[in-house]
């Protein structure tokens, strides 16, 4: 186990390194000056002049890179153009927010998803079977940010259940915060749910045609015994891969939903960091983000380990 | 059933807003300021949360543009022009308790205008000679010519006096001396002030006062109508606004801005360069629909670079008119059939709505366009800086600023030395009458030399609860000052 | 055999919008370049079917164009996913475990770690908004896809008997993959291929919305919903005609995706028998 | 106590049993032969009340009182593992591969509520302990575990309740022949000792005539006949119970040819895998899969090569394709050593036929294709393509007018012939043959078996022929290679070595193969 996790270790290592690179070469050709950007239309050149030499724009490529790599390796993610502030603050007050929403959606997503294709797949060919395959259908189709507009046009606006967007803090108090995210959750939970819904029916499906559903029907398993039993533990493989790819995508993803509800989150941060050229906030953020996507798919590998046996020792 | 419970559910919700919000009130604003530092960004949004409730200058805009006093109770200027003494107020203090006094007038005007200076606005005081602290309350500002604008100068948001030992920390927890103070900032949602009990003149009716951040016209409107948000001074939608005006709940604010929203055509390429194609662009526009169809109806049209609401204004919308006929006549006397010209639209809805608009009205007289949707940042560089194009569109917000056409190296790129001339003049004119004069010639000029095509002055479209009053109507500069606000039940 | 009912159902809608799409560009209802503000904002009516925008344009002719849009952004960027995965998933099989296989899976990896609607936002960033550039960032981010999925097709391919034949009548790797891994894995990739066009055009979509997609005035489904999104509240079928357009076709190209697979999977097809 | 009555199946309107009548008595082994397709797994699992879906069954299956065919499922599930235990194929794949032996041994018990967890996990480990895997503890993996293993875990299952009868559907046909033999062994013991009822359904005549008391022949979904055992094989009143006999114990006819210099040598062959690194650092281990082989195959001999699953067989063959390199030794054919520069024509002199007649074969190209692949190895294909494809397969017995279809049109026997018409398109000296007839039912084997017989004496070609069957490797060679762990323990005349083997792992082999006993052959036997 330890030999598997070293070697995970050093081409993680060279993976988030040559990430890096990528991303601070792709960074650092976006046209557009930061500091003109930041003093605007009427600003003097010698001002622009003055900003960039003051935020360490006119030093070397090279020098930069490493500055910034170097940084990151000790946890200073340097200070924001426009904001001023540490990256690593504004990051972890923007990942208060986004966190828990890719969590809720997740959560959301699996509950739902996982019930409803265990029902799909144990009663396939049944109606309940063809209702919910053609009712994720339509989840999948949907586009999540026009899923969002008719939610808020639905909930916030004509029924006034919850409102339209925005995010008071968790200081305001936990259940309002959960309150405003459940919109944005849900909008992100559909199309993902029903993703998951289809891959576990279809894998509780493949996992049912198994030699050893027969073996333990045989042994006096009823149907629905060898589905729980047996059946469900094997049907998670895929069903993990998929959950860790969605949390990946749910960090990162959000941004067209954190959008429409204006959630203070990751996503929009990114967004705003490139209209306004805040490229260190980019730069360290896009890589955070890659990093974890990184560590959810050794963790999920990790987690395959405890599902099955097979995977515990080495390769 | 459902109805009478909606309906009760809203009352209920507007009772309990009543009570609750007698002395806070919620701004929105579409965009959210980068920083809070008035002096070190050219950003509206720093503006519109601290001018006037955070910082003070030594004079301010008051809401019809005028210049007033402000930390500076008046001053005097000598014979020749060039030496203003200012007098300030006493008992002026910071928020963190220090005295506001002409040292911290010397060291804000000084840090501006220094070489290292990062003021978006440096020329406000490219023309200081040397600053002065004569007494505790006297300040001497020297200029190298006369400037009959410098109080207007003074009144900017880049202008406002800060203290030495706090300014470092403005941009996240900015110091002032203004009726507010400020509180907290939660950074991609709300910044929260509060009433300054201290303040040297009549304490603000309100509380606290928070900036809500909501760039998405949709969330915009539904905060609205949720009552999250009492005020939007700036509607990002116009084509909701028709929504609030259906509803008793709320009033519409609709003033105008210092924002010339026009075609800008780059003056020195081909086939640009030639005024008559300038002309024929000019009269292919139809003003009015661009204003129905990206604006919904709000906006003013304009025939050249000045603000209506100027008592200085010179209506020359007609010497564009639209006339598709004469711009083709125009295009082929030029000799420039079949042209095809790159349109690049920065962000801001006028823009992008308008661009369209323009595009199929240029068509219509023969004229191809290739649009290319840019960023802010993009469009600095490549336009603005790099002046590689040939038509944009933008609103230029500054307030009184015919000044650029007299800037040969600006991005439309116009050098006209009569022009140049006659604005070197102005700026050392202190008389009145004189500087209507001159003023007015500025703007035949330009609009008879067909600079650019003049489309209209961005309406500023606000909505409001309609229990709230003192708002501004108008904007002479981009500020949301909440000095005067309070509820009226 | 049997045709399944939902590749009926999904062949209808996607042929249905394909349809639409050729058809616009012979005729459209009305020229969608030409704006006729006085009738902005119309309901559906005798002149205009599904009534008119903001600026006077009929919806109809828009989407008929904005299929156009959002269906050749897809097929190109499947066409690149495809055109450089498939053989870069061949030769990652046919070399399986050796340090190209190694390079070209971690690749793979690397390229799924990154948040691919971030990276959009990036390319668009640096080479500027158009339909182009969206096309490149979907198209990117369909090239593991299609390797993964030629790589796992061909392994198991490649265990077969008879590519040993072949390779006992002296066949290199090139020849065997394109003579028998490639036409043995068509199935897969034909189904991948409808799947990754659903996927793009949600993605145009979304690329558009945030206006990253296909630039005015070249109308598209996604900047259709971006522009009408504030209408949502006055004149609400401006934002749910193209939302609908949008999901009935992600939704006949998955349903078409689907059933291919059944068609095609002999497992499925055994059960079916 | 178990009775078929009448008992008939079809599945979607496809008739798959018809009229079966069986009684299986108590403390007896029955045996259920038949050849695939014949209906045996069903009548098993329709016994069981596992059908698929779309079965409509008739008839009666009795157990005491009750006709399992129309109690309620939740009855079933009672009977099932309870009075009933089951054992298949398999073995790899019937055990749940997450969850531990123990625990499946006990869930049989858990599950009918015969004891508490505590309880069951010792029953368990007495259970496994009977099934001879005492040493092993309870908390294995399946995946931990060899065939053999495994299959005595699924027995273990099966007889935990002690069921009245146990039905093991193929229980040693995935294994390998000394391991079968240690299986039927242990059926036999617990069937003696528990005096329950087994039911054993195998395609193998051999298997039944040592194990059961009783015989039912399938076909085609029918009983054909049935009987005691002895007089059964002693009679063979019904046509196909003759066929199916002679088909197993089916000798070519055959000639040695006479043999001349060699044209493939091998010489201390040594292949390695590499395998994976034992520590971060260290190079990777490597495990030697052919261990200095030698022999030498002359002009028209018949080469066997013989052993169990994972020997070394199939890497030395693919070693003498010269489709993977060789870590030491050499290997000549034409006098030319082998490898990847081995020059396209003299590969053009050494063919091959696999396995598994499915997936020999691209299911996207015609059959003219498919046999003319080889053709690749010559600087220019022939003129006469369609001529020769059509030469080649008329000489295995396949009409010409196949050439333009594709290869699922054809059944597993066909396809194996047209391998085998590939494997001639060239012309080659020597055709490696690597269980060709292997997956093949005994009476399409035969016919196989006289085909490769009547090629080699017509074209005077040299075979390696590689099985795991003795019996078949028997027949068709001159020569005989036993192979063990990577290395030759026995070589020798075919006949020398089967009578009188000298290594104690042939004789071993030898012994485990099942026989019919030779007195009840005389009258059944013709050649």
């Amino acid at each position: 186990m330890l030999r598997f996790a070293l070697t995970r270790f050093v081409s993680l290592t060279l993976s988030l390194l040559i990430a890096s690179l990528v991303i601070f070469a792709v960074i650092e050709v976006i046209p557009g000056d930061p500091a003109r950007y930041m003093l605007g239309i009427n600003a003097s050149e010698d001002a622009v002049a003055a900003l960039r030499e003051q935020l360490g724009l006119n030093d070397s490529l090279a020098l930069r890179y490493l500055d910034w790599l170097g940084g990151m390796l000790t946890g200073d993610f340097g200070l924001s153009y426009t904001y001023k502030v540490p990256v690593s603050e504004l990051v972890m007050q923007r990942l208060w927010v986004s966190l828990p929403l890719a969590l809720y959606a997740l959560a959301l997503s699996t509950l739902i998803a996982i019930p409803v294709g265990l029902i799909a797949a144990a009663r396939r060919g049944s109606a309940a079977d063809y209702s919910i395959m053609g009712a994720t259908q339509l989840g999948i189709a949907v586009p999540n940010f026009w899923f969002a507009m008719l939610l808020v046009l639905i909930f916030a606006v004509t029924l006034r259940w919850f409102s339209a967007g925005g995010f008071p803090g968790w200081d305001a108090g936990f259940w309002l915060g959960v309150k405003s995210l459940t919109l944005p959750a849900f909008a992100l939970a559909l199309p993902q749910a029903s993703i998951l819904a289809r891959v576990m029916r279809s894998a509780l499906i493949e996992t049912l045609g198994e030699d050893y559903i027969r073996t333990a029907r045989a042994k006096g398993l009823s149907r629905r015994q060898a589905t729980v039993r047996h059946a469900l533990r094997n049907a998670m493989i895929p069903v993990l891969t998929i959950i860790g790819l969605q949390f990946s995508f749910l960090l990162a993803g959000a941004i067209i939903i954190e959008n429409v509800f204006y959630l203070p989150g990751l996503g929009r941060l990114i967004f705003q960091g490139i209209t306004q050229r805040d490229l260190i906030v980019v730069e360290s953020l896009v890589m955070l983000l890659v990093f974890a996507v990184i560590l959810v798919t050794f963790l999920v590998d990790v987690a395959y380990a405890a599902v099955d046996p097979r995977l515990r020792r080495g390769r | 059933m459902t109805k009478l419970f909606t309906t009760a559910a809203a009352v209920a919700l507007m009772a309990g807003t009543a009570l609750a919000q007698q002395d806070t009130i919620t701004v929105g604003m579409q965009l959210e300021p980068p920083n809070l530092d008035p002096t070190g960004g050219a950003a509206a949004a720093i503006d519109e949360v601290v001018y006037a409730n955070i910082f003070e200058g030594l004079t301010r805009f008051g809401p019809d543009g005028s210049i007033q006093p402000a930390l500076a109770s008046e001053w005097e200027v000598s014979e020749d022009g060039t030496v203003y003494t200012f007098t300030l107020r006493d008992g002026v203090s910071f928020h963190d308790g220090t005295a506001m006094d002409a040292e911290d007038v010397v060291f804000s005007l000084n840090r501006a205008r220094a070489e290292d200076s990062t003021n978006a606005q440096k020329a406000l005081f490219a023309g200081i000679t040397e600053v002065e602290a004569v007494d505790p309350l006297t300040v001497r500002v020297t200029l190298s010519e006369p400037n009959g604008n410098f109080p207007f100068n003074m009144a900017w948001g880049d202008a406002v006096i800060v203290a030495e030992e706090t300014i470092e920390q403005a941009a996240t927890t900015p110091i002032g001396t203004g009726p507010f103070t400020f509180t907290e900032w939660v950074q991609g949602d709300h910044v929260t002030i509060s009433r300054n009990e201290n303040y040297w003149g009549e304490a603000p009716a309100l509380a606290t006062a928070t900036f809500k951040f909501i760039a998405d016209g949709n969330a915009a409107f539904a905060a609205m109508m949720a009552g999250d948000i009492d005020v939007f001074p700036v509607f990002p939608a116009p084509e909701l606004v028709s929504q609030f005006e259906a509803d008793p709940r709320f009033t519409v604010i609709e003033g105008s801005t210092e924002g010339e929203t026009i075609l800008a055509m780059n003056n020195a390429v081909a086939p640009l360069d030639d005024v008559k194609v300038r002309e024929a662009i000019s009269h292919a526009i139809n003003r009015q629909e661009i204003i129905d169809g990206a604006m919904f109806g709000y906006g003013t049209p304009i025939g050249t670079h000045f603000a209506p609401h100027n008592p200085d204004y010179v209506d020359l919308t007609e010497t564009s008119n639209y006339d598709p006929e004469a711009a083709k006549a125009l295009l082929a006397e030029a000799g420039a059939e079949g042209l095809s010209l790159r349109l690049m639209l920065p962000p801001p809805t006028y823009a992008r709505r308008g661009g369209e608009i323009i595009a199929a009205q240029l068509r219509e007289v023969g004229i191809e366009t290739e649009i290319t949707n840019l960023e802010w940042a993009q469009w600095l560089e490549q336009v603005f800086t790099g002046k590689d194009f040939d038509l944009t569109i933008v609103s230029h917000t500054e307030p009184a600023d015919i000044n650029i056409y007299a800037r040969p190296d600006y991005y439309f790129q116009y050098d006209n030395a009569d022009f140049q001339a006659l604005i070197a003049d102005l700026a050392v004119e202190s008389d009145p009458e004189a500087r209507a004069a001159m003023n007015k010639e500025a703007q035949e000029t330009i609009a008879n030399d067909f600079v650019n095509a003049y489309l209209f002055q961005l309406a500023k479209v606000g909505v409001a609860n309609a229990n709230i009053e003192g708002l501004w109507e108008n904007a002479p500069t981009q500020a949301n000052d909440l000095t005067d606000v309070r509820w009226t039940e | 055999m049997k045709l399944p009912v939902q590749l009926l159902i999904g062949a209808v809608l996607s042929v249905f919008f394909v349809a639409a799409a050729l058809l616009s560009f012979i005729w459209v209802p009305h020229d969608v370049a030409t704006l006729t503000i006085s009738d902005k904002l119309q309901g559906p009516s005798p002149t205009y079917w599904l009534g008119t925008d903001h600026l006077g344009r009929d919806t109809l002719s828009m989407l008929m164009v904005g299929a156009r849009t959002s269906i050749a952004v897809a097929i190109v960027a499947v066409g690149i996913g495809m055109a450089v995965g498939v053989p870069l998933g061949l030769m990652a099989a046919a070399n399986r475990g050796s340090l190209i296989d190694e390079i070209i899976m971690r690749g793979n990896d690397l390229i799924f770690a990154f948040p691919s609607l971030v990276i959009a936002i990036l390319i668009t960033a640096v080479f500027g908004p158009s339909a182009v550039n969206a096309i490149l960032a979907i198209g990117i981010f369909n090239i593991p896809v299609f390797a993964r999925v030629t790589r796992g097709g061909a392994l198991s391919i490649w265990t077969l008997d008879y590519i040993l034949a072949a390779r006992v009548a002296g066949k290199g790797r090139v020849r065997i993959s394109v003579e028998h891994i490639l036409p043995n894995i068509l199935n897969l990739l034909i189904v991948q291929g409808t799947i990754q066009f659903s996927l793009g055009i949600l993605a145009e979509a979304a690329l558009s919305y945030v206006g990253l997609g296909a630039q005015p005035p070249t109308p598209s489904w996604g900047r259709m919903l971006a522009e009408a999104q504030t209408m949502i509240f006055t004149d609400a079928r401006l934002a749910i005609l193209p939302g609908l357009a949008i999901v009935a076709m992600v939704l006949g190209l998955n349903l078409m995706g689907d059933g291919l697979r059944d068609l095609t999977d002999p497992r499925v097809r055994r059960a079916r028998a | 106590m178990i009775g078929l009555e009448s008992l008939s199946l079809s599945i979607h309107g496809t008739p798959i049993l018809r009229d079966i009548d069986l009684s299986i008595a108590p403390g007896k082994v029955t045996g259920l032969v038949g050849e695939s397709g014949s209906g045996k797994s069903m009548t098993a699992l329709a016994i069981m009340g596992l059908l698929p879906n779309g079965s409509d069954v008739s008839g009666a299956v009795r157990l005491g009182d009750e006709n399992l065919l129309n109690v309620s499922e939740r009855r079933l599930c009672d009977i099932r593992g309870n009075r009933i235990g089951m054992i298949f194929q398999e073995p790899m794949t019937a055990l749940n591969p997450v969850k531990t032996i123990g625990d499946q041994v006990a869930e049989t018990l858990l599950i009918h509520g015969r004891a508490e967890r505590r309880e069951a996990r010792r029953i368990a480990g007495e259970k496994l302990a009977r099934v001879g895997l005492g040493h092993m503890p309870l908390t294995r993996f399946p995946h931990e575990l060899s065939g053999g293993q495994r299959q005595r875990v699924a027995i273990a299952m099966a007889i935990a309740l002690h069921p009245e009868l146990l039905i093991a559907d193929e229980p040693t046909t995935a294994l390998d022949v000394t391991t079968q033999a240690q299986i039927l062994d242990l059926l036999n013991e617990i069937v003696d000792e528990e005096g329950m009822s087994l039911l054993l359904i195998t395609h193998d005549l051999a298997v039944v005539a040592g194990m059961a008391d009783h015989v039912a022949v399938m076909k085609e979904g029918e009983i054909v006949e049935q009987d005691a055992t002895e007089p059964l094989f002693r009679n063979m009143n019904h046509p196909y119970t003759k066929a199916l006999f002679a088909a197993s114990s089916h000798q070519p006819d055959r000639k040695p040819l006479p043999v001349t210099d060699a044209i493939l040598t091998a010489d201390a062959v040594v292949r390695d895998y590499p395998t994976a690194r034992p520590s971060l650092f260290a190079p990777p281990g490597r495990f030697r899969a052919v261990n200095e082989v030698s022999f030498t195959l002359g002009k028209g001999e018949s080469l066997g090569l013989v052993g169990e699953s994972g020997c070394g067989k199939s890497t030395l063959t693919r070693a003498i394709l010269g489709l993977d390199p060789i870590q030491g030794g050499r290997i000549t054919a034409f006098e030319r050593e082998v490898g990847p520069d081995f020059p396209n024509a003299l590969r053009a002199g050494i063919q091959v036929v696999f396995q598994d007649p499915y997936g020999s074969f691209n299911p996207r190209w015609t059959v003219e294709r498919l046999v003319s692949e080889p053709f690749h190895l010559m600087p220019s294909p022939p003129k006469d393509r369609r001529a020769r494809v059509a030469e080649a397969l008329t000489d295995v017995g396949i009409d010409p007018s196949a050439m333009d279809r594709y290869i699922h049109e054809f059944s597993g026997g066909q396809r194996q012939r047209i391998a085998i018409a590939r494997a001639l398109i060239t012309k080659p000296d020597l055709i490696v043959l690597d269980e060709a007839v292997s997956a093949l039912d005994v009476s399409v084997r035969a016919q196989v078996l006289d085909l490769i017989a009547r090629l080699q004496a017509e074209h005077g070609l040299s075979y390696i022929f590689i099985s795991h069957d003795l019996s078949v490797v028997r027949s068709i060679t001159d020569r005989v290679m036993v192979m063990r762990a990577g290395e030759i323990v026995e070589e020798g005349v075919t006949e020398t070595v089967f009578t009188d083997p000298q290594h104690d792992y042939t004789r071993t082999l030898i012994a485990a193969t099942p026989r019919i006993p030779d007195d009840w052959q005389e009258d059944g036997q013709h050649a």
